[in-house]
């Protein structure tokens, strides 16, 4: 079997090495595009102290939100977590600490651990609690801080289809803060819809290429849907 | 009369020009789309990573991949493009979109903005807003002039954590078109049938009232 | 006509409004994803005091080259111009600025540019005469060097498919430096080799969203091959 | 008897390790994809943004936007992808490609290299150089130990203007293999038939020899 055939059976395959206090960053936005089943081996596995990167932490029994109920999270750095009651019960409890990041920062962050890129500076959250023991520094005369890159012990992602090479494609919104998570895990696991041939997938479309990825792995996916707004049919 | 939501967001509507590339944020902000005067054509950045949103779905229509910053499930128009988050946030902090209208609580004469914030009530994070008002040149702020127990929204300091320093330069009201500028406030255009005493009565921060202050045009 | 149709029939309408002293990105590597025609116009014209930058300088009859051979440009930020002897002459002439940047750097510099990064760390040219005039910081005990974004007043872009909202997909190597030049220009100018009705490109796999593009022009291209290296027919 | 150029690439494949990803620069370094071992899959990446580097094409699939760092024309293999060069050099900078083999003039005891630049003689600049060596941990550095004119190319410091700084630990010549540690040459293999004197003569940063010096195996 080639080294580059990075296809793992089971779920305990896929998560296997995360330990207690290590640093998960995880792709998604609310519960659109998460890593569904490798969120539910986190909390089978039992693994505590967590610190997980992620924009938000799902509702309270979906997502991320069921390893807060397990208490296996000690902090979350995130950009939103107001769709969840459990996280703002502990957060008050001092049971979680929470690192609020903007949502663009925090993507960019990611982005800049994976591409070796230690600190950028960005105006966003200039003047604000965001800015605090951050160095200011102005560029054309105008204020930016600095922000420093984010890295991950694991990174878990979803995607749309995935090759055995680790290719992956995401759908549509879906996509969101996954490729940035993959690049930045010293172990990056895919769990895919659809596990494809190498070679299906167009190598000119390709968003995350599987030099980032380690393990790949084919899932079911409920898809929940957060808020279900519809147009009345005419 | 105070303005409705929808009059809100048909002043606000008025702002578009063809070919504007827009950011409509949660609430009165996303009411905009539906006022888009005829002739003209935006095409509507949701932070999340869509750029060429389209109305909500038809029940049969309805993906659960398909949603907007908001994480309410929509449509993508002809044109649209997916891409991920920091590319949707390079588009944003890089000044690339033409108009961004948000919600706040409080707004004050420096141009601060605070909108993700009650200490010890609410914490339930920023967001993209902090990104969107420091990426954007033109923004509008959609608010009610007012709390509800009759305290003014627009201050000579915001008293919450800010969402943004010295970014804001227009704030419409359920009462008043307003422009900042020069550390005051500066009323421009009244709600039909709104006096100025009363949008005066309920601004705490400086309010230049020009000579004529001409009522919205809805 | 809809303000998102960005299409203009002529190349004097495709760069209209370039002047002397003006910043143009380029796109393109080697011969390889140029936009040859709008180059053409440049020279055509006759700008002069050019800042021009992109990764390579094309080579003496073909590409940017033919901009140095009228002497239309005065700077050139570019990472290496091995291929073309005209530079070199200008350059040891004293009729021409260079400031050589690293490959990857002048990329992020123009990724930067495009997003709002004023500045990022990094650690190529640490300890080399790139890092000269540039401050050095440590970040988990390892030097970087900060390094600015670029903007140009223009941006040249060369794509293989592209529709009249100004999106664009590249192919193969083809893409190269294309998709940041695209959002590092005031004015950004696409040549496509096709152009496309709305809908025809999969809105999952867009290179450069029409946010970038102002405008978008269907050009013939030539396609010049630098190296022409084969493998024997057996 | 000195390595030729086969060798050299010979020798390097054999630090090929299945499923690798792979830089090769210009010149020999391109030659190692010619002698990877049975058995071992790698991946080639080529900085101008493409992962999965085929051989050169055949004279009917010449393909003017499919092209290597060297501005060869090249084919992709199945697996492949192409991206920008933002994301090409994110991938390198980020420490994401296994195994980096590049050439140099010199190189140095305390790891630096100089591979780009002969002051007066030669400005072509450093393309990706710098970013590949300062973003690999593991490179392998291939040249000829010594000039034509018999002038050492392995220094106690190097004279001419760095590519990087303290990043080189391998350096495969004609005549030996090479490691950087503790600011002095390691020999650990010499070219078969080459004595360890010719190579002390030869090199003129301070080399440490082991009592046993093999032979390379190719």
């Amino acid at each position: 079997m080639s080294g580059f055939n990075k296809v793992v059976d089971s779920y305990a395959d896929a998560m296997h090495g995360l330990q207690d206090g290590m640093t998960v960053i995880a792709g998604g936005f609310g519960l659109c595009g998460n890593a569904e089943n490798l969120i539910v081996e986190i909390k089978r596995l039992g693994v505590k102290d967590l610190t997980v990167v992620s924009n938000n932490c799902g509702v309270t029994d979906f997502g991320l939100g069921i390893l807060l109920e397990s208490k296996q999270i000690k902090k979350m750095i995130s950009s939103y977590v107001g769709e969840n009651q459990t996280f703002m019960d502990q957060l008050l409890a001092d049971e979680l600490e929470v690192d609020l990041t903007p949502q663009g920062t925090l993507a960019e962050k990611m982005r800049a651990g994976g591409a070796g890129i230690p600190g950028f500076y960005t105006a966003t959250g200039v003047g604000t609690e965001v800015s605090k023991g951050k160095e200011v520094r102005q560029f054309n005369g105008r204020d930016y801080i600095l922000e420093e890159a984010i890295t991950g012990d694991f990174a878990i992602v979803k995607a749309w289809k995935g090759d055995h090479y680790g290719n992956l494609v995401y759908r549509q919104t879906a996509q969101n803060f996954n490729p940035m998570a993959a690049t930045a895990g010293k172990i990056t696991v895919a769990e895919v819809e659809e596990l494809v041939e190498p070679g299906e997938l167009d190598p000119n479309f390709i968003h995350t290429p599987g030099i980032y990825v380690d393990r790949v792995i084919q899932g079911e996916f409920e898809k929940r849907i957060e808020f279900r707004t519809v147009t009345e049919e005419a | 009369m105070a303005l409705s939501r929808e009059q809100l967001a048909m002043r606000v509507a008025q702002e578009l020009k063809d070919g504007y590339y827009v950011n409509l944020g949660i609430g009165i902000p996303t009411l905009v789309s539906n006022y888009v005067p005829e002739g003209i054509e935006v095409m509507l950045q949701s932070e999340n990573g869509l750029l060429g949103m389209g109305p909500f779905p038809l029940e049969s229509e309805i993906d659960a991949d398909l949603i907007n910053a908001g994480k309410q499930t929509v449509t993508a128009i002809k044109g649209a493009s997916f891409f991920s988050s920091a590319d949707s946030f390079a588009m944003i902090r890089g000044g690339h979109v033409d108009l961004t209208v948000l919600g706040a609580f409080e707004v004050d004469v420096h141009g601060n903005i605070a909108s993700y914030m009650i200490p010890g009530k609410l914490i339930k994070g920023m967001g993209g807003a902090m990104d969107l008002v420091a990426g954007a040149d033109n923004i509008i702020v959609t608010m009610t002039h007012a709390s509800k127990h009759g305290e003014s929204k627009l201050l000579p300091q915001c008293t919450l954590p800010l969402t943004g320093a010295a970014c804001i330069k227009r704030v419409l009201t359920d009462l008043a078109f307003i422009e900042i500028k020069d550390g005051k406030f500066h009323l421009l255009e009244r709600a039909p049938g709104v006096s100025v005493e009363e949008i005066q009565k309920l601004t705490a921060g400086e309010l230049v009232v020009p000579d004529n202050v001409p009522e919205m045009d809805l």
